[in-house]
């Protein structure tokens, strides 16, 4: 785990071909690449920083790490983020002409504005840490009673049975919280999108719309929860051997196609495990959407 | 208070007056005394101690005060001067008196740490990780906060730095947000005493880093729907 | 200490030089300490050390010093003198240097102890706070615990809670942990008295309300890696 790595890890920054792991999440890497090429955050050349981005992701995949799925994601998301923007930058140039442009424009906005945000922070903190350092030069007195001093406090109340004492104590020895073995979908506070409904919709679509492009596929979807939706029905579609992709060349169209049965399918197939709430226990420890060999993908729900 | 004037009087009796007394006082706390609680342990007004606690602090910092001591019944806090030889010269201390967290506390002086730091080990603290420096950044700038919303700004998971940040005594939970039942977060007085400060307020602003941080705001209030 | 001519005049650059060193380790350390454990921390002589001190007590107790930190190299005991104003004149200070059990420390003077006396009961309560008490707690069934493990536990820093419960006799060292040299601590023959009990075997069994406590135990020596 990456980022777990990160947490512990004091040493200096020493570049981040060297020390793969220093850098503590997705936004602290894409600033030091920027910096290293020493351009402004505002008008980032995004496609080398691109390059740079999913080169380092490869080489953290390289060193066989395992990868903890929120954090892994964060990390895609922005690589996904920044390929998109790439690919826009690599198209023809035009005007803005469609919604997909406007939402393109939209998200390298609020990618650039959470940088920014997290540039700032990261700013403060190392004031913040300048400050613990000269801070510590100095001890502050613990001054203790000496026992005539402590022999004035007046005696103690105490009311407490053994056995109150007791529960007193196995409450103070709970655990404050379970241990993070799963991962956290508290922020998720959307209205629940059913990712068996919408393999539901994908279904009826392939099948009587012929091959569609996954771009038709999430067109008419309302918001991006919907589409993160689609997304996970057509991998679990996938791993039900109803679908299958169809890519020609690299960030090419994706196009899926029917492959399953013309009857006898229902996405009543589809695992529930998006639409139970949280998942009870975390397998993934792969990339989501990677490992197409591996045979269950399903548990990959992390994606926030 | 109202016996103010005999105590004052009665302490001022006592060899090098209500200074020493207020010195004594000093000698005992183990975390920051408000001038408040002095005040009143030691039966003086407010003003009176916050005058004394100067006088002390710029004594201890090797400057000459001219002793207020016998001019407690007129209470002007112009009386403490930063001047030339007047009724007794001092020499710089190897400690200071600060004012941190609200409150007032003595401690040795930066200069030495290399020396002090070898008889106190404890209360040493390891450095923290830059992860745990911005966490605490976030917490500290956006309190009362929750994990999620740090996670947010980070981009990291940020659960186990939160506990360990718990776990230093540097952030404490803030009850809970109303809407989803997350825990909040906010940093403690022990945060302010390790930087130094009287409060959070103090802390540098993050805005001339942080252009446009309000339509920000927006975008992650619309995340958390 | 063959380098100590060097250190000392490495201590004698400081600002207040050697005197203020041995001061503001004295000012802070927890507990007193010898002369040879001054001298071989501020890395002197222990003759030195002695005569520092002697001069830091006489200085407190508002006898005028001849400052001897310019006389570094000549170190003759002499040197200090109780006299009429010299150098410089100093009043008589609200804490004072004593050795205690062969050690030394700065501790607020006798002749103000109702004073702060007075301030040591001001906002004491008869009654142990919530934190106290579940600090006690794990210790008793912990014990010997080092206050690391217990703040692990409590999830907040417990410092200068484990301090009070020491100054109410309800808990006390008992040795160090070989690992780490942290001090572990027990809880007192009075802490039984008051519970009614005769020993920590008649504690009563927690483990009915805590299901799996190997596990736990487990997470929380993880927690502390």
């Amino acid at each position: 785990m990456p980022a777990q790595a990160a947490e512990s890890g004091v040493g200096p920054k020493t570049g981040f071909e060297v020390r793969l792991e220093n850098f503590t999440g997705p936004f602290d890497l894409l600033l030091g690449l920027i910096s290293k090429r020493q351009l402004d955050i505002t008008e980032v050349a995004l496609s080398s920083v691109t390059d740079d981005f999913i080169g380092y992701i490869r080489r953290l995949q390289a060193l066989g790490e395992e990868w903890a799925l929120d954090e892994a994601s964060e990390f895609l998301v922005i690589a996904a983020t920044l390929l998109d923007l790439k690919a826009a930058r690599l198209l023809p140039s035009g005007q803005v002409e469609d919604e997909e442009d406007i939402a393109l424009l939209e998200a390298r906005d609020l990618l650039f504005a959470r940088l920014l945000q997290y540039k700032a922070f990261k700013e403060v903190a190392s004031l913040i840490g300048d400050t613990f350092d000269r801070e510590s030069l100095r001890f502050p007195r613990q001054g203790s009673l000496e026992p005539h001093f402590a022999a004035m406090l007046p005696e103690l109340v105490w009311r407490h049975t053994p056995e109150q004492f007791a529960r007193l104590a196995a409450k103070a020895l709970r655990p404050k919280e379970k241990p993070p073995t799963e991962v956290g979908l508290d922020h998720l506070h959307a209205p629940p999108v059913s990712v068996r409904e919408q393999a539901g919709i994908i279904g009826q679509l392939l099948r009587h719309g012929g091959p569609l492009s996954f771009r038709v596929l999430v067109a008419g979807a309302e918001s991006k929860l919907v589409v993160v939706a689609r997304f996970l029905a057509l991998l679990e579609m996938f791993r039900d051997r109803v679908v299958a992709f169809e890519q020609l060349t690299p960030l090419g169209e994706l196009t899926v196609r029917w492959s399953g049965p013309d009857a006898g399918w229902s996405s009543e197939h589809v695992a529930d495990d998006y639409d139970a709430g949280p998942p009870s226990e975390a397998e993934a420890d792969g990339l989501p959407g990677a490992p197409h060999n591996d045979p269950s993908p399903a548990k990959e729900a992390g994606i926030p | 208070m109202n016996s103010t004037s005999d105590s004052a009087s009665a302490l001022a009796e006592l060899p090098g007056g209500e200074l020493a007394a207020l010195e004594a006082v000093l000698m005992v706390i183990d975390e920051p005394a408000t001038s408040a609680e002095l005040a009143a342990g030691l039966d003086l007004s407010e003003e009176r101690v916050e005058q004394l606690l100067e006088e002390l602090r710029l004594e201890y910092d090797g400057y000459t005060v001219k002793a207020a001591e016998q001019a407690a019944s007129e209470p002007s806090t112009e009386d403490t001067v930063r001047s030339a030889p007047a009724g007794s010269t001092s020499r710089r201390r190897g400690f200071e008196l600060r004012k941190v967290a609200g409150g007032w506390r003595i401690y040795s002086r930066a200069e030495f740490a290399a020396v002090v730091g070898r008889f106190v080990l404890e209360g040493q603290t390891a450095r923290l990780t830059q992860a745990a420096l911005e966490t605490l950044a976030v917490v500290a700038y956006r309190q009362p906060v929750s994990r999620a919303r740090v996670s947010a700004i980070r981009g990291v998971n940020v659960d186990s730095v939160v506990r360990t940040l718990v776990q230093r005594g540097l952030i404490e939970e803030a009850g809970t947000e109303p809407e989803s039942g997350a825990i909040l977060y906010r940093t403690t007085s022990y945060f302010l005493e390790r930087l130094g400060i009287g409060s959070v307020e103090e802390l540098p602003q993050i805005a001339p880093h942080l252009p446009g941080l309000d339509g920000i705001e927006e975008y992650y209030d619309a995340e958390r729907v």
